[in-house]
This record gives structure tokens, C-alpha cells and sequence, in this order.
């Protein structure tokens, strides 16, 4: 089902040109304005993305511990002739989708449905795309009864680790915890109008600047767009979005996506898998913002030589 | 007239002394009330063993966000401490460990880059010198002051806390009231025993915050350390005074029995 | 007049040819009816690549339990097979792969010393061959009349299993109605990736068990297909007509992308 | 807190002279009698051997995903000055604490539970001791809603595979795939009074004698006593108990359990983790009497010389 390379190649063209004529536009958006259109209705989601990005994909279900969490959607996919392994948060792309979806949020099972995924990708050595877009873990009391802090932090410590390459696409919303659980990989990348945050805007200005109406404020103030993000180093790039956005044209990012995964999975696939973990840690080992002693590449590089699976 | 101090928990007065003695758990109630770090050191660590490391980190201001440099003064200024966490090396029982104490009188424990900075050195002194580590939570969460870079730091002590399994030294985490948000969500989630102190309130969101999902209030014990017992995520409740003991002979019992 | 048949479940009459060409799936209400195994190798396995190996294996009586050789007498020559499953090597649209039939029609699908030897022996195959392993379940459970050695039959298989996972050759499960007991337990939740037929039971204690249990009925659809899935035990709800091609979607995908 | 050699010597000469004149008691005891006194209140429970053989011990609790089964028990203990990893069933020692730990009978947390107990017992190498005393796993609603056959299966795996010695003792009663559960290790032992089943002898009865009320016949027939099961080769040896049943001196069956894991660990300990697990899955490959092809054992050494961790 792949297109032949001529109209690739031809794609790829049309594509750099209207891309060239989208940088204004982006630029004029504000903060918050992405923080709205990262959130509306009907803007592309995980799905949305697999099934456009994908040749056959296959969903599959549970974390053979507890349940199946509709809010996270993992399974395999066959891009371009290689099994990939897809993990993404899934919002729903109607109301009654949305509340089957919990609006994105996971729960426990979610998160450990993730890892099982991630898990089952390393072992028969398909690499992991991750799509990023939700609100944030669901605060209910189930969640909590179910460790859904050491749900997140289990991924974290596991995903350093995942010895295949690991891209995440952030691709709507990318709230706290809740997004950094499927959100630790080899290459990030942020939709032109996606957002990334430690907090909500509205969190943010209720605690901090102590009125919930300063939202707008506020996502300006925490610097949390795309290019905020990657002024910071923390993304490696940004894809771009028609300039209406995403949803006036699903495919169009769809297929930059395919292209950005086809491209570093021939990149990082090639590489050892120690030096994949390596490179990983080495990177969030670095972030980070203080005075004071930072001679810490030696020790990492001495901590590894003491690991017992990566040597 | 001996000074008195009024416990937070059943509110009956009791003389200083006794409190000291009690290592700050109330003789009435049980209550395990607030440590300093060094204090917590004092009780923990062998008399004169602890070294502290990293205590030059300074925070920056990474999103610069107005106030927080002020706000950062104001808090070394009125806790004595230059961080919301203190790391050290010591021994236990003469047992050599690597010992972080978090201090939620500084900034309410939240985690920014220093923060993570020393929990990760802690965890990679460990790795290095084969010494269990051992950390004493008390959070809110992130330090949303440093924006992205707070959240980053979940996935730097995770990552630390991969490497330090890699090289089989053993984590022991503490909770302690309160742990919330990004701390429990990464590293404090993340020990191969973990302890708690009696009545911690232990969680990820917050309990208004979940309230303000369900639309109403709370069961009692809802993510007291007794909750998070029976709900499989803590190993043991140890009270203050058997805390030291029990340390030590995590120590030992994690040494290797075969093949070492 | 053509010959017909009732379905089990909704009770239509359907022509005998329409059951074949719908594999056995009523086409009225969609009920997946019992496959014998030679039925099910037929529709999964490229014509005529099917080498069956371990046929000669015959249960002995291992506790001497009076009657037990007689009933086993019996189901051979009532089912034309030798045990409760069958297997072998065959190709899934030109994909190699080792699979296993479990048929419930012999002693209720039951594992004795045979079936988890010839599991064993599948499972094997596969890791030395490095070709999938795909196996079909339907079971009661242990077979009792062997005792103990049909305790150890879960353990042997679920050892094979380990192995299997060593060598990095992926085992796949396709759940058929029934699956219970020491299957459950053992080989049939081992697989990297987990299957169902539509409608199936599937669970550990029997349904009269657990009602015995709780006092009271079940409540509708529970053990079902559709109840794994949604407790998060199953992968996939996958119906006959799709089988064939999504094993070998899988096979295809399980081949490894990176480093290989 | 050991005791210096010059007692324990003598503490084993005693043994000796006391286990002479017990052989005839325990001969005459019928499959049902052993049955009845396996299930027996005030039968020693895994809790009381960890308490009498150990120096020290720390219950470790909870499966860091749903809950702590009160129903198995797991923990550190200090034996003879080396730290060992216990986990039992736990029926409790009282009507109160039968009903707490649901009279032994574990939901899918207690086997989760085990499971990672054993798994940090091999991260730090310190060999397991398990003890059987269950009626079988829990025949509930959550229990099947939560996959007690996943946990089950999975641990028939895993344990399988640990890298540290396990030795299991069947102290009580050992039913079905419940025991099992905890069941895989190097070295299986059951007490003179302990039973080992497939089925309870009443469902044997029901089943396939068709009565219930013929459950001494079935007991009889299904050869379930530390003796059927050493005359099959399935356990390695019988422990003692005093002539009325271990009840009655908890301490002399504690006495000789410790000597037991003291004896068994000092060979085992010393043995490689990948001779220990080739050993172990050995010996259950072994399992199983059928007439046919039987020659799996260079098949098996082939496979292990194919596995990944192993060799
Ligand atoms: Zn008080
Ligand atoms: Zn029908």
C-alpha cells in the first residue's frame, strides 16, 4: 500500500512549499491561543493520526493486571513496511467518545497498558512512537486506590531504559504527569500549536497567581508552546500545522509525522541499544537549570559502566 | 516555666523537652509531626557521620517568572536551608548509606532543578559507591516556578533511580507527610522498600483537587499511609523511634546472600 | 432435502454447507460453535502445510485410578483423536509457525501428562525452529484422574513458556469456548499476545465455583470474551473469519523491526 | 543469636533419637486423616515457622498495584546470620484472623504479591523460602475480574526462571493451582501430615465419583500424602512431624525446617544462577508419565543453549 518513491518525493515538495508559507501565521498566535486550539474539538488525535499514518494497524487491549483503559490506545502498526509500536493518549472525537475516553485522562491501567506495550515493542525490537495529548492523569479516587503515582513514575523510570528507539509526538495537549507517563523517549516533538506544562494555565494562575480568570496570564508566563519548548532544548523540533491548525488538515501533518518517524527510525534503529539508552539519559540527565557543581557527565558515564544489562 | 509546644494533631501541650526526646512524635497522640532535615539527620544518621554534598546548587530562574528569585531569598532566609532537600553520606548502625532529606518548610518540598540535581547525585553517589540510598520525601509536587524544567525533573530522578537498579544497589524511600504530586509520581514511588511514617498523606493529586472531580468530600484515611498500606504501594509503617533500626537492617538484608 | 443444523445458541436451523463456509459461525446470531481440530487447522493453516508431530504420545494411568484407562479407551475411539490436542508445523499465509489445537471434545479439553508434554514439545519447537508459536485453547481444566502430575502439567508448560519468552520467539493465544481452570492458570494468559473468539468463556474457577462462592448468580456476560477484554486480560476479540489474517499480521509484525 | 555449634549439635542428636520413634505413628495415618489435620485450627501456619526460625523479620507488604492480600504472607528474614526472602500463605491462627486473611485462600494481589517479593529476593541474591498452606486460590468475583489465572500463570513462569534458590514446603494443606502458585522452586518438601492435590478430595468426589460424601474414598484414591508424592518423585524429602501432628510442637518441624534451608542453601547458594535455573526446569520438564517419544533432554539443553539471560 506505500506510494511509489516519485510521488513521495513529489509530497515531500508540495509539502516544504506550502510549509514555507505557514511560518507567519504560527508566529502571530499567542500563548494561550494555543492552549485552546490544543484542546478543541475535533483537532486530530492518536487515532486519528495511526489510521492516517499506517498501513494496517492492529489495536491491542489491557494490562493484563486490572483493565483496559480507553483513554490510551496502544497496538501495531505497519508504516512503510516496519512494525511499529503505537502508544497514545485518546480524547475521543465526540462526546459520547470523549466520556468512554475519560477526555483523555488515564488512569492507572492506562499508564501500565503503556509499559506492557512498550515492554512487548522492546522485546521483538519494534520501535515505540508515542502521541501525546491529554489533560493530564485522572485526579478521581479510583486512580489514587490504584497508585496512579507509582503508575507514572514506573513508566519514567521504565521508558529510560526501553532499549528501542522511542519518538514521542506531542500533539495536543501535554499535561503534567499525565503526559510525561507515555512522554520519555529518543526524540520529542511538539505540533506547532501543542502545549507542554508542568500545570494547567488555569492551575497555574489559581495557585500562583491566585485568580483562576488569569489563564491567559499565565500560559504566557510559563512559556509553554512549541517554541518556548524548543528555545529550552527540551523538543527536538517542531511539525507543522496548516495554519488554521491541525484539524483543517489531519493529513498534511499526519504525513510530516510519517516522514519525521520514517526518517530517525532508519537513524536510531541502526544504533546499538546501550548507546540508545545512553543517549536517552544522557539527555534528561542535562535538564536542568541551577548554579553551583555540574560536573555530572563523568560520574553518568562511570554509573553506566556499572550497569549490568548495558554494558 | 519549661516551654511548651502544643501538638497540631490533638492539640494538647507538652513540655519541649519531651518532644526532643520523643524525636518530635506527640506523647499523646502519636503524632508524627514535621521534621527539620537536620534533625531528621540527627536521628537517623551515626553521631558526627554525616557529610552533606551539593549544598552549593542554587536555583536560576529558568522561565523567568517574576517573584520567584525574591521568593527563593525569602525562603533560605527563613528556613536556614538553601534547598527543599539535603543530601549527605553517612552510616547507619555504622551501615555506609546515602542519605537525602527533603524539607517541606522549603517552598513546601517542591522539586526544581536542584532538587532533582541532588536527588540524582545522591542516587549516582550510591550507584558509585555501592551504598544504599535512602530518601526522606516531603513534597507538593513540582516546583511549578521553574515551569517545564520542574516537570523534566520526574524524569531525571526515574531515570537516576534506572541506573542506580542497574547497578544493584538497593533504594529505600521514606514517606513522609506530606508526599504529593511529581515527588510520588517519580522517585518516591520508585523505592525497593518503601517505608512510611505513621498519618503521612501520601498521594498524587491533591485531595481538593479530587474532591473537585467527584463533587464531594473525601472518606476518612482516604491516602493516609494506612490507605496507601492496604492499597499495596508501602511495604511497612515504621514508627519514628524504630525507623534508625529498620534502616539498618534493610541495609544488611539487601547485601546478597548468594553468589557475592 | 439438504441436510441442516441448529445453532446452539440462538437455535436456527442453517444447511450443514452454510455452517462449513461460514467456519462453523452461526449466520444468524453470529455464535462461534466448537471447531474440532482438524476443522480449525483447516482454516488456519495454508492448504496441505500442516506436518503434525507428537501423534504417537498416549496417556498411561499415573495414580492408577480404576476406570481411567477405559474412559480414555473411549474418547479415542469416539473422537477419531488420540488426546485432547493436537500439533504440528504449517505455514499462516506463507509464515511459519508451530500450532496447537486443544479440542474440548476429548475428555472436556483436559491437560494431562499429554497435553502438557505435547504443549511443552510445541513451545519447543518454535524456540529452536524460531517459529512462532500459536496455540488454540479449549479446556476444562487439569485432568484429575492423573492427580498430582496433572497439577504439574501447569507448572511444565508455563516453564516452556519461560523458555519460550528466553529465546525471543513470541507465543500467541487464541482463547476458544471454554477455557477454565489449570489452562487459565498456566500456558493460555502466557501469550505476548492474547486472542478471543467472540462470546467465549474464559476464566480460572468454574461459574458453579464461584456461585457456590458468592451465594448468589452470576452476574450476565461475566468470563465472557468481551469481559476479559474490558478487564484487560485479552488483546483482542477477534472473529473467525478475521483469525487467519490477523495471526499472520502478527507473526509478521512480531519479526523485529530494529537490530535484526 | 545463633546458637553456638556445640547445641545445635546436640539439638540434632535429639532430633535424630526423636524422629526414630515416630515412624510407626505417622504410617498408620490414613490419606483422610492427613487431610483433616492439614486443615486443622492451630495447625503451625507459615507466620509461626518464619517466627520460630528467624533471628529477625520484616514483613514487606503489598503488590505496588492494587493491594496488600493479608492472605500471603511476605518478608525478610534473618536466619543462621543470612537473609532469606519468605512467602507463605498465611490462614491465620484465629476465627478473627481467618476472616481477615480469608482463610488462606489468595486473590490475585497475594500472588502479584509473591511475585515481588521473589523478584527482589533475585535482585539482591537472597534465595527464597516459600510455604504452602492454602486451600486453593479464592473462587470470588474480584478474584476472576482481577485474572487470578493471569497471576497464577504468570507466576508458574517467572518463578521458573529467578536466579536464587527457592525451597518450598508444604506445611499444610496444598490445594490445586492456588499451591502451585508459590509452588515452583529447587527443592519441594512437604510435612508427614501435609497433603499436595490437584482437587479437594470433596470435589474429586462430586466430580468424578459422583457423590461428595465419598471424599475419604476419593483422598485415598487421588494420592495426595508427602509419601504418594515422594514414592512419584514430585517432592524431595518428608519432614517430621511429632506423632500427634505438627500442632502439637511447632518448634521440633520448625527445628528441622531450619536445618533444612541451612543445609539446602549452603549447596545451593554456591551453585550458578543459570545451573540453579537449568536444574529447576530439569527437573518440571521431567514431569509427566505418558508412553511415546520421550527423548526431550538434548532438546531441552538446546533450547537453553538458545535463551538469552541463561547462557
Ligand atoms: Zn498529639
Ligand atoms: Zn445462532
Amino acid at each position: 500500500m506505500t506510494k511509489p518513491v516519485e510521488l513521495q518525493l513529489k509530497d515531500s515538495v508540495d509539502l516544504l512549499e506550502r510549509m514555507a508559507t505557514l511560518e507567519p501565521v504560527a508566529n502571530e498566535r499567542s500563548s494561550w491561543d494555543c492552549v485552546m486550539l490544543s484542546r478543541q474539538q475535533g483537532r486530530p488525535g492518536a487515532a486519528t493520526y495511526i489510521s492516517l499514518i499506517c498501513d494496517e494497524f492492529f489495536e491491542l487491549h489491557g494490562d493484563r493486571t486490572y483493565g483496559d483503559d480507553r483513554a490510551m490506545i496502544t497496538g501495531i502498526g505497519m508504516i512503510g513496511g516496519k512494525a511499529v509500536t503505537f502508544i497514545g493518549n485518546r480524547k475521543g472525537t465526540n462526546l459520547r467518545e470523549n466520556i468512554t475516553c475519560n477526555y483523555g485522562m488515564s488512569n492507572p491501567e492506562g499508564y501500565r497498558k503503556a509499559l506492557r506495550a512498550a515492554r512487548q515493542a522492546e522485546k521483538f525490537s519494534r520501535p515505540i512512537v508515542c502521541f501525546i495529548d491529554t489533560p493530564g492523569a485522572y485526579p478521581g479516587l479510583g486512580a489514587e486506590e490504584r497508585g496512579i503515582g507509582e503508575a507514572i513514575a514506573r513508566n519514567l523510570k521504565e521508558f529510560a531504559m526501553i532499549k528501542v528507539p522511542i519518538l514521542v509526538f506531542i500533539i495536543g495537549e501535554g499535561g503534567s504527569g499525565g503526559a510525561l507517563g507515555i512522554g520519555v523517549g529518543d526524540k520529542l516533538y511538539m505540533l506547532e500549536n501543542a502545549v507542554y506544562s508542568v500545570i494547567t494555565p488555569e492551575g497555574f494562575a489559581s495557585i500562583l497567581l491566585r485568580d483562576p480568570s488569569r489563564a491567559k496570564e499565565a500560559a504566557q508566563a510559563m512559556k509553554m508552546t512549541a517554541k518556548d519548548l524548543k528555545r529550552f532544548n527540551i523538543i527536538h523540533d517542531i511539525i507543522k500545522e496548516v495554519p488554521e491548525g491541525a484539524h483543517k488538515d489531519p493529513s498534511f501533518t499526519a504525513n510530516i509525522i510519517k516522514k519525521t518517524i520514517l526518517r530517525d527510525l532508519a537513524i536510531l534503529c541502526a544504533k546499538p541499544p546501550k548507546n540508545l539508552v545512553r543517549y536517552r539519559i544522557r539527555k534528561i540527565r542535562g535538564i536542568g537549570d541551577f548554579e553551583g557543581t555540574e560536573s555530572w557527565w563523568n560520574t553518568l558515564l562511570e554509573v553506566f559502566g556499572r550497569t549490568q544489562d548495558l554494558r | 516555666m519549661e516551654a511548651t509546644r502544643a501538638c497540631p494533631a490533638c492539640h494538647q501541650q507538652s513540655p519541649a523537652a519531651t518532644w526532643e526526646h520523643s524525636l518530635m512524635v506527640c506523647p499523646h497522640c502519636g503524632h508524627h509531626d514535621r521534621l527539620e532535615a537536620a534533625l531528621r539527620i540527627a536521628q537517623i544518621a551515626d553521631p558526627g557521620s554525616f557529610r552533606e554534598f551539593g549544598a552549593d546548587l542554587r536555583s536560576r530562574n529558568p522561565i523567568d517568572l517574576a517573584g520567584y528569585d525574591e521568593k527563593l531569598m525569602q525562603h533560605r532566609k527563613q528556613s536556614s536551608m538553601n534547598e527543599a532537600v539535603v543530601t549527605g553520606n553517612c552510616t547507619i548502625e555504622g551501615e555506609l548509606a546515602v542519605v537525602a532529606v527533603m524539607s517541606f518548610d522549603f517552598m513546601g518540598g517542591s522539586m526544581g532543578s536542584v532538587v532533582g540535581e541532588k536527588i540524582t547525585q545522591a542516587m549516582f553517589e550510591g550507584a558509585l559507591e555501592k551504598k544504599a540510598v535512602i530518601i526522606f520525601t516531603a513534597s507538593g509536587g513540582a516546583r511549578m516556578q521553574e515551569g517545564i524544567f520542574s516537570l523534566m525533573q520526574m524524569a531525571k530522578t526515574a531515570s537516576a533511580a534506572a541506573l542506580l537498579e542497574q547497578t544493584v544497589v538497593p533504594l529505600f524511600i521514606v514517606l513522609t507527610h506530606p508526599t504529593t504530586g511529581g515527588v510520588t509520581a517519580s522517585f518516591a514511588m520508585l523505592g525497593d522498600v518503601i517505608l512510611a511514617e505513621p498519618g503521612a498523606l501520601i498521594g498524587f493529586a491533591g485531595p481538593r483537587v479530587i474532591e473537585g472531580t467527584i463533587g464531594q468530600q473525601l472518606p476518612e484515611g482516604f491516602q493516609t499511609a494506612e490507605f496507601q498500606l492496604e492499597k499495596g504501594f508501602v511495604d511497612a509503617i515504621v514508627s519514628r523511634d524504630r525507623l534508625r533500626s529498620t534502616l539498618a537492617f534493610l541495609i544488611r538484608t539487601h547485601k546478597g546472600t548468594c553468589h557475592d
